[in-house]
């Protein structure tokens, strides 16, 4: 059934193109925001997502359950590693002293 | 003195770290027994680690925890992406602190982790009762979004929140 | 298609390369050796050499990194009231 | 090779590279190690999809150690070599 294989092969590039677009957005906040706590929230929510959705639509490539699941496994392991790693240096930069930005200062 | 009950944690933890070998070798039956091998070391030295268990974990919480994370991991990830591409940038950053009420170690570790990942909330600093949080926009009612998620967590754990031991800042 | 994608990976290397040796403050060559150290582990993938690939983003980029990560806190710890370099007379002495 | 996997991955190493400017401008040391989480990141993206486009289930396993490489050099990070000047 050409039809069918052809809704998932769609589905398949859309969470390509959605991932895809995440990391450009993670990528675009690393550079525009302001100071390293706003550019934190960018790379550990926008990246993680990003990677997310392109697992998603190369498990669906794959059709293999295992293979999903190691995705999975894969995508799990790099939030829990980024989410540590956000942790551990919002706290050093604000034990260093590192200044918030805020929009107050800025008038 | 090994007591039955650290056995089955140890049995526990043993078959689920085998499991997830078996998972990252794409099912390959044949380095199984290497596997095996392998997960005794890591559960033992989990062990050794952290031989206390995590209270009352519960599935059904998990299973929902896990729902709930998933839905609002995606609209933080597309919180933040709006922000920034938005050409007017709209963030109005602040440190926020947050009076915990959780007060197992685990269930800690886990909220923070999570709150770095929800729609604008990152975890900065974490000392004695207290969490600070940096918040990427504070003109919402940013203190009961963390109050949610916190009791959320609870949830996964099964244990009640204790009172807060002085007012939100 | 694959052509651009591997041009871009080599420009990448050269530059992050080039970009490790000029610079001056130690902190930021070593984070440019690391990037370095990703980057080369993708070019191994490129070339179909998964093991190889394994072997330098373990221990080109992540053992090596923080080694180096270390070194340089080791030295800014040291450098800082920097100890007058003893002279000869005072061996004797 | 598909296509549409490398046009992927080309996307995702541009997407990267706009790390390298970041480490240029720093100002902070905890700048430039943004960066380098940023490429742990997209280094696992990489590895995923270069792995489906050549048909090489091995090269998931170099995805693996990125994951792990990121928190590895953040904590040597934080642990050592943090100093706000540069």
């Amino acid at each position: 059934m050409p039809s069918l294989e052809l809704t998932v092969r769609a589905l398949e590039y859309a969470f390509y193109a959605a991932g895809a677009f995440f990391f450009l957005a993670g990528s675009v906040g690393l550079v525009r925001f302001p100071d390293v706590y706003t550019r934190l929230h960018a790379l550990t929510k926008s990246d993680n997502l990003g990677l997310g959705l392109v697992c998603v639509g190369l498990a669906v490539r794959s059709g293999s359950a295992i293979i999903a699941l190691k995705l999975l496994v894969i995508w799990l392991l790099v939030l829990v590693a980024g989410a540590t790693a956000c942790y551990l240096v919002a706290e050093a930069a604000r034990s260093a002293g590192v200044k918030p930005w805020t929009r107050e200062a800025q008038r | 003195m090994m007591t039955l009950t650290s056995l089955r944690r140890f049995l526990v933890r043993w078959i689920v770290i085998a499991a997830v070998w078996w998972i990252i070798s794409e099912g390959d039956g044949s380095s199984l027994w290497l596997g095996a091998l392998v997960a005794l070391a890591a559960a033992a030295l989990s062990m050794s680690l952290r031989p206390d268990g995590i209270p009352g974990l519960s599935p059904l919480g998990a299973l929902r925890f896990a729902g709930y994370f998933l839905v609002n991991s995606v609209l933080g990830g597309v919180d933040v992406a709006m922000r920034a591409l938005k050409p007017s940038m709209p963030i109005d950053p602040r440190f926020v602190s947050y009076p915990l009420r959780l007060t197992d170690v685990s269930a800690r570790v886990l909220f923070a982790n999570t709150l770095s990942l929800l729609p604008g909330t990152l975890s900065a600093q974490l000392s004695g009762d207290t969490l600070v949080v940096h918040a990427l926009d504070c003109s919402g009612d940013v203190i009961g979004e963390i109050a949610q998620v916190e009791e959320r967590v609870a949830g996964v754990f099964g244990i009640a929140l204790a009172e807060a031991s002085g007012g939100a800042v | 298609m694959s052509v651009v994608f591997d041009i871009l990976l080599l420009g990448a290397l050269v530059w992050i390369a080039v970009g490790a040796l000029s610079e001056m403050r130690l902190f930021k060559s070593v984070v440019m050796f690391v990037v370095f150290g990703l980057f080369l582990a993708i070019a191994w993938v490129r070339l179909d050499a998964p093991d190889v690939a394994l072997a330098e983003a373990a221990i080109g980029a992540g053992v090596t990194g923080a080694l180096m990560l270390d070194a340089v806190g080791h030295l800014r710890a040291r450098s800082t009231p920097y100890p007058t370099p003893p002279r000869d007379e005072d061996a004797d002495a | 090779m598909d296509p549409v996997l490398t046009a992927l991955a080309a996307f995702i190493m541009l997407t990267a590279l706009l790390g390298i400017w970041r480490i240029e401008r720093g100002p902070t040391g905890a700048d430039r190690m943004l960066a380098a989480m940023l490429f742990g990141t997209t280094g696992v993206a990489l590895a995923l999809v270069l792995a489906e486009a050549v048909g090489r289930g091995g090269l998931r396993d170099a995805a693996l150690v990125f994951a792990l490489l990121g928190a590895l050099t953040a904590v040597a990070f934080v642990k050592r070599a943090w100093g706000a000047g540069d």
